[in-house]
């Protein structure tokens, strides 16, 4: 068996399934944003075997600026999570429920 | 590329488990077995009951320092290929110093900004 | 290296047109400038900066309306990164119009609070430029780092209030809900990449991400399933922007809990910028608009009903203006359909958000200035008070809404009038009715805002006992700078609606 | 292209500019805001005068004091075209007089706030100058809606009972209308492919290329519904009484006297001559719910026991007339319709004025609760005996009503002589309620409701403050009643330059 685009397509997909549904079923707070970084390089790493396997480089190139996206999200989103942890001493999302009408 | 090509990696595998394993079993059989009772089988056998949590928190001054690691770390990234390409673009006379310098001038006054805002400071 | 390659990179180089875009440059450095003055100047001078950033940007918007109004340059630039466009040009006014606003609206509502007054305008000015290079993307990596950077913005500037639960509560919900909606974009680009990137198949390019060659591509191969379930996952990602209809759960928690100026922030300039994105990616994917056009034309009814359905039951403020918000987008998304089949029907989309902007900007204003410490929990009970406390609101609230409600002789009115009509010549005959129900529908809770603010209290109250308790609010006092952007604002709504003058020529023009 | 400014910009901009004034003159007190409103209703009635003396019929095209200006929208083909010609100059000249019959009444009476309150009426009348002076249909429909919200603010802030029921009610229901008659407009707009809302323009188009049977289906019945909801056309009529019964008199006056027949002028100048084929698909629909403004509301009309809630229906009721005269398509019944519509806006408007007199005497607009009236304001009977014989068209060369009906029965007996004869119960039914007010209202013994009033105030005779506006209305009603020539001449000459007017008339037969 010889390992080519479609499993590394197929992986990616895989990874992007699992980050998705993590976020829309996990209680934590952090567990999702654990998620949603494992969105981000499921594409990542569609990028890369596409750019690999298809030539040209944008695609390389381009992961280089989704990293530092993710970097930046990461450091926004600790933040705001440690100061709601702070706030509330909690970071369960159903325990935070000011916002319901 | 092929299965083959994986090999190795399980080579290094087995290698692992069979090592850990072997490690294991060898301190089972030849090592002098103790009498078994609650408190050796504590941690340290010093006779004192062990409290409060085995996991301890850290301080959050160190997820803040390593934020800021990650985010002046990150731009790295930008610098490697920029190495890379350097020489060739001086050569050909194409505009790669100035965007660069700009990238870091930012780079700077955001470490500038970091500095004396206090965020590096250990104890305040 | 090999020649060929620095040949093509010389040529890239060599479209590397800086001054087209200097108006971004210059908001980058006045945020990174009123950085380095807040960790130079004395605390005491702190009141200083927000000052500083409404003038730099006043002076900004100025120079680019007097000296060059339609831009200097049209055609791709950065080597197709960005597409320099009359549109393009119209809409970074707007943008920048737009966070004058939120500058000031800040200001007010940061009175007697104890927060860092600084960083807010910084990211707003940020935020701002981002906005405005992410309506010139021509390129998806230009377009993803623009719009990160300012959602990352935003999920500062929301969760602001950092004493405030019910702010960074908005602010999580908010970093979820984007992160999770740029990561199905980014995924969407993904799949369009390698569909289009694919050498095997007809009109491929090496540089797929470009729109021109994607379009060239789709052209080329109309039925690739792999670029149009691409093409979706990017919609879904920009509808999550917009708040269009299955997107929109977070847009009333996210505008209740923000800052009101955020929540301005969000509702106009972010909403402005999703619609730039859109009427761009609505050009490239023409190719698939058997598939496209029918899924928004889905979208946009049922945003329409659902925002003003949901908008019926509200009392709280912002999340009854964030709802009616949902409808407006709606109706933009008829005008960003229709735009497929009549082509000035971009130029009614771009008047609609002008007329948006400046209703939407009267009506936070009045709400910065209520007399809450917490804008979150506005309700319409707190409106009354305000009518007979000071009059001058009050007819800012009537002005604005009118215009949100779409009445003449108000801005609003001819924005709905243009779309109506766009939609009309386009032959989007369901969207029409959906779009004129929706109409009645809002004209209720709009009519709602009103009632609350005026019916018991215009009768009862005279001019002259109003006149001394005017800038008697708790709240935020009323100062003359604010009254200044007030009638602006509403002059704004009023004079659009008498007479659109050189703006309508000239959009209708562009 | 820009032309010079003529009188009807000033007609519009000048109750415009003294409604600000007004608002501006509340710091001054009661007398300057009276002074300042009273001004803004009366320079446009005298420009209207003005205009209806110099008005020239023999101007190319029919239109008169033409003027074009670019508002910044000619791109879409919408630009502020002002204009009368012998449909719109009587209508013109009855909104301002009615106006200031208003103005007047208003600015002398006990409301709460009076600068806002006269600022919303100043508004109103602009926006009703502008309705009957712009070519343009856009702004035709832009003022229109000018018009409309002060009502809606005047109704739900100094309206009377469950006003604010009655204003929501209103806005939702008037608004739909807008809505539907605003699309029927764009489907013009678009279908005809004239691009531009001008409705110059659009006839050329439209007489060159007339708009296939399936568009001008759908595009007259937007119309028709959209003009007819706010016309009141039963069964879409139930805001009407509510509302006027809510509203305050100087509103109701401008309302139901001017701004409702907005929708009847539409089809009139609009949807009939740019659609002749849709009345044709439709005639059977306007004729029977018209029928039912007449017979069905006119029954419920003479069960009311509220004077206002009464004059309400009664409006509404007459509405029908002015529907089957449009429907007959022929020059004689709609210049006849356009008479009444001038006769009714006058009338309706005095008796609303009147019916809020009674209220303040009697404390009360139940009918049951009044009587014995004319013993101690007998002035006030004698205008409002007049006012009722006027509304009822009570056969006679005094009042104008008589002829606007006389010259739609005409063209009904051309057209369809069965809908004459079920047309011509209403006349009964109208008569019976009329005379059944008067007689409870102003004869017959005192009730001891209106006795317990007599103990807490002494109950007076109109004052010339509410004479005057009642006069101004009563002297033109007579005028247009003898001197019927004055309008109909030239409003005739208009019509028969319709070519769907003229060529029915040919068809039927008839003559005037």
């Amino acid at each position: 068996m010889t390992v080519g685009l479609e499993q590394y397509i197929a992986v990616s997909a895989a990874l992007f399934a699992i980050g998705f549904f993590g976020v829309l079923r996990r209680k934590n707070t952090l567990v999702i944003y654990m998620c949603l970084e494992l969105m981000l390089n499921a594409c990542n790493l569609g990028l890369i075997a596409f750019s690999r396997y298809h030539g040209g480089m944008s695609g390389s190139v381009f992961v280089f600026f989704t990293i530092t996206v993710a970097a930046a999200e990461v450091a926004v989103g600790l933040a705001i999570i440690v100061a709601l942890f702070r706030k509330r001493q909690t970071v369960q999302v159903p325990d935070l429920n000011a916002l319901k009408n | 590329m092929t299965v083959t090509d994986f090999v190795p990696v399980l080579i290094q595998i087995a290698l692992a488990a069979g090592l850990a394993g072997a490690i294991l079993t060898g301190s089972v059989l030849f090592g002098q077995r103790g009498s078994k009772n609650k408190i050796k089988n504590y941690a340290y056998e010093c006779g004192i009951k062990s409290d409060g949590k085995t996991s301890t928190r850290f301080s959050v001054k160190f997820y803040v320092t390593a934020m800021l690691f990650i985010l002046f770390d990150i731009e790295v990234l930008f610098l490697i290929p920029w190495v890379l390409v350097y020489r060739d673009f001086v050569a050909n006379s194409l505009p790669i110093l100035g965007p660069i310098l700009f990238f870091l001038g930012v780079l700077v006054v955001g470490l500038f900004y970091e500095l004396k805002k206090g965020a590096l400071e250990w104890e305040k | 290296m090999p020649t060929d390659t620095l040949n093509s990179l010389g040529e890239i180089a060599a479209t590397n047109t800086w001054g087209a875009i200097y108006p971004e440059m210059i908001l980058g450095c006045l945020a990174l400038f009123l950085l380095v003055l807040e960790v130079v100047l004395p605390k005491f001078a702190h009141g200083a900066i927000p000052r500083i950033a409404i003038l730099g940007q006043i002076l900004l918007l100025g120079y680019i309306v007097v000296f060059d109004p339609s831009g200097c340059c049209n055609g791709v630039a950065f080597g197709g990164m960005i597409e320099l466009s009359g549109t393009g040009q119209a809409l970074r006014i707007f943008f920048l119009l737009a966070s004058i606003f939120v500058s000031y609206l800040a200001m007010v509502s940061f009175e007697n609070k104890t927060l860092a007054r600084v960083e807010y305008f910084a990211i707003t000015l940020v935020v701002t430029g981002a906005l405005s290079l992410m309506a010139m993307a021509n390129h998806f990596v230009m377009l993803f780092v623009a719009l990160e950077t300012a959602t990352v913005g935003f999920y500062v500037l929301v969760s602001y209030f950092r004493q405030n639960v019910l702010s960074l509560e908005a602010g999580l919900k908010y970093l979820i809900m984007g992160a999770l909606s740029s990561a199905i974009l980014l995924f969407g680009i993904v799949l369009l990449y390698g569909a289009a990137s694919n050498p095997a198949l007809a009109g491929s390019s090496e540089d797929a991400m470009n729109f021109q060659n994607l379009r060239a591509f789709l052209e080329a191969n109309p039925t690739d399933s792999l670029a149009i379930i691409g093409m979706l996952l990017v919609i879904s990602g920009v509808a999550f922007k917009i708040g269009a209809f299955p997107f929109q759960i977070w847009i009333p928690d996210v505008y209740q809990g923000a800052p009101v100026s955020t929540t301005a922030f969000l509702a106009v300039s972010s909403k402005a910028a999703g619609f730039a994105v859109l009427l761009t990616l609505v050009k490239t994917f023409a190719p698939l608009s058997s598939v496209l056009v029918p899924v928004l034309t889905g979208i946009a009814a049922l945003t329409i009903l659902f925002g003003n359905f949901a908008a019926l039951t509200q009392r709280n403020l912002k999340r009854l203006i964030g709802l009616s918000g949902v409808s407006h987008a709606g109706f933009l998304l008829i005008g960003v359909i229709a735009a497929q089949a009549v082509p000035q029907a971009t130029n009614w989309v771009l008047f609609y958000l002008f007329a948006y902007l400046l209703g939407s900007m009267a009506v936070f204003a009045v709400f910065a200035h209520l007399p809450k410490v917490w804008d979150s929990d506005l309700e319409l009970d707190d409106l009354g008070d305000m009518a007979k406390r000071n009059g001058f609101l009050g007819i800012a609230l009537a002005i604005g809404i009118g215009s949100l409600a779409g009445i003449p002789p108000l801005a609003g009115f001819i924005g709905k009038f243009l779309i109506f009509v766009a939609a009309f010549k386009a032959e989007l005959y369901v969207l029409l009715g959906v779009g004129i129900v929706g109409v009645v529908i809002s004209i209720y809770y709009y009519f709602g805002v009103i009632k609350a603010a005026f019916f018991e209290v215009w009768r009862f109250t005279d001019e002259d006992e109003e006149a001394e308790a005017a800038p008697a609010l708790p709240g935020a006092t009323l100062t003359g700078l604010g009254k200044l952007t007030i009638v602006v604002a509403i002059a704004g709504s009023v004079v659009l609606g008498f007479f659109q003058g050189p703006l309508g020529s000239w959009l209708s023009g562009q | 292209m820009n032309d010079s400014v003529s009188l009807l910009h000033f007609a519009i901009a000048i109750p415009l500019l003294a409604a600000f004034a007004t608002l501006w003159a509340g710091k001054l007190g009661r007398p300057a805001v009276q002074i300042v409103s009273v001004t803004g209703f009366a320079l446009p009635t005298l420009l209207a005068i003005f205009a209806w003396v110099s008005y020239n019929p023999e101007v190319a095209g029919g239109y008169d004091f033409v003027t074009r200006h670019n508002t910044g929208l000619e791109a879409v083909g919408i630009s502020l075209h002002l204009g009368l010609n012998g449909v719109a100059l009587p209508l013109f000249v009855m909104a301002a007089v009615v106006g200031l019959a208003a103005g007047l009444y208003a600015a002398q009476s006990k409301a709460e706030n009076l600068s806002r309150y006269l600022f919303c009426l100043l508004v109103m009348q602009s926006g009703l100058m502008g309705v009957f002076a712009s070519i343009d249909v856009f702004f035709f429909y832009f003022f229109h809606e000018l018009a409309l919200i002060p009502t809606f603010v005047m109704v739900g802030v100094w309206g009377g009972r469950e006003r604010s029921y009655a204003a929501m009610k209103m806005t939702i229901y008037l608004t739909l209308g807008a809505m539907l008659s605003l699309a029927g407009l764009i489907a013009l707009y678009v279908k005809s492919g004239a691009e531009s809302f001008d409705l110059i323009t659009l006839k050329a188009h439209l007489a060159a290329a007339p708009l296939s049977d399936t568009v001008s289906t759908y595009a007259f019945g937007l119309l028709l519904f959209g003009f007819g909801i706010l016309v009141s056309l039963w069964p879409l009529h139930t805001w009407a009484p509510l509302g006027y019964g809510a509203a305050p008199s100087s509103a109701a006056m401008l309302h139901a006297g001017v701004l409702k027949k907005f929708g009847l002028y539409g089809l009139i100048q609009i949807a009939v001559p740019l659609i002749p084929g849709g009345v044709g698909q439709w005639e059977g629909w306007i004729i029977w719910l018209a029928l039912g403004n007449v017979v069905i509301v006119g029954l419920v009309t003479m069960a009311q026991r509220d004077l206002k809630q009464m004059l309400g229906y009664s409006s509404v009721m007459h509405m029908g007339y002015a529907f089957l005269g449009i429907a007959a398509m022929s020059v004689i019944g709609v210049s006849g319709a356009v008479i009444m519509m001038v006769a009714h806006g006058l009338t309706v408007a005095l008796l609303f004025m009147l019916s809020t007199m009674i209220h303040h005497r009697t404390q009360t607009f139940e009918m049951e609760e009044m009587g014995g009236l004319s013993k101690k304001a007998p002035v006030l009977s004698a205008f409002f005996v007049c006012g009722m014989m006027a509304s009822i068209a009570l056969p006679g060369p005094g009042l104008a009503n008589f002829w606007g009906e006389f010259g739609i029965f005409v063209s009904l007996w051309q057209f369809k002589p069965w809908v004459l004869c079920v047309a011509a119960t209403g006349i009964i039914i109208s008569a019976i309620y009329a005379l059944r007010a008067i007689a409870r209202v102003f004869f017959g013994t005192e009730s001891e409701d209106f006795q317990e009033v007599q103990k807490e105030h002494t109950v007076i005779d109109m004052t010339w403050a509410e004479r005057v506006p009642a006069l101004i209305l009563i002297i033109v009603l007579f005028f247009i009643g003898f001197f019927p020539k004055t309008i109909s001449s030239s409003l005739n000459d208009a019509l028969e330059s319709e070519p769907v007017y003229a060529t029915t008339e040919a068809e039927q037969g008839g003559s005037h």
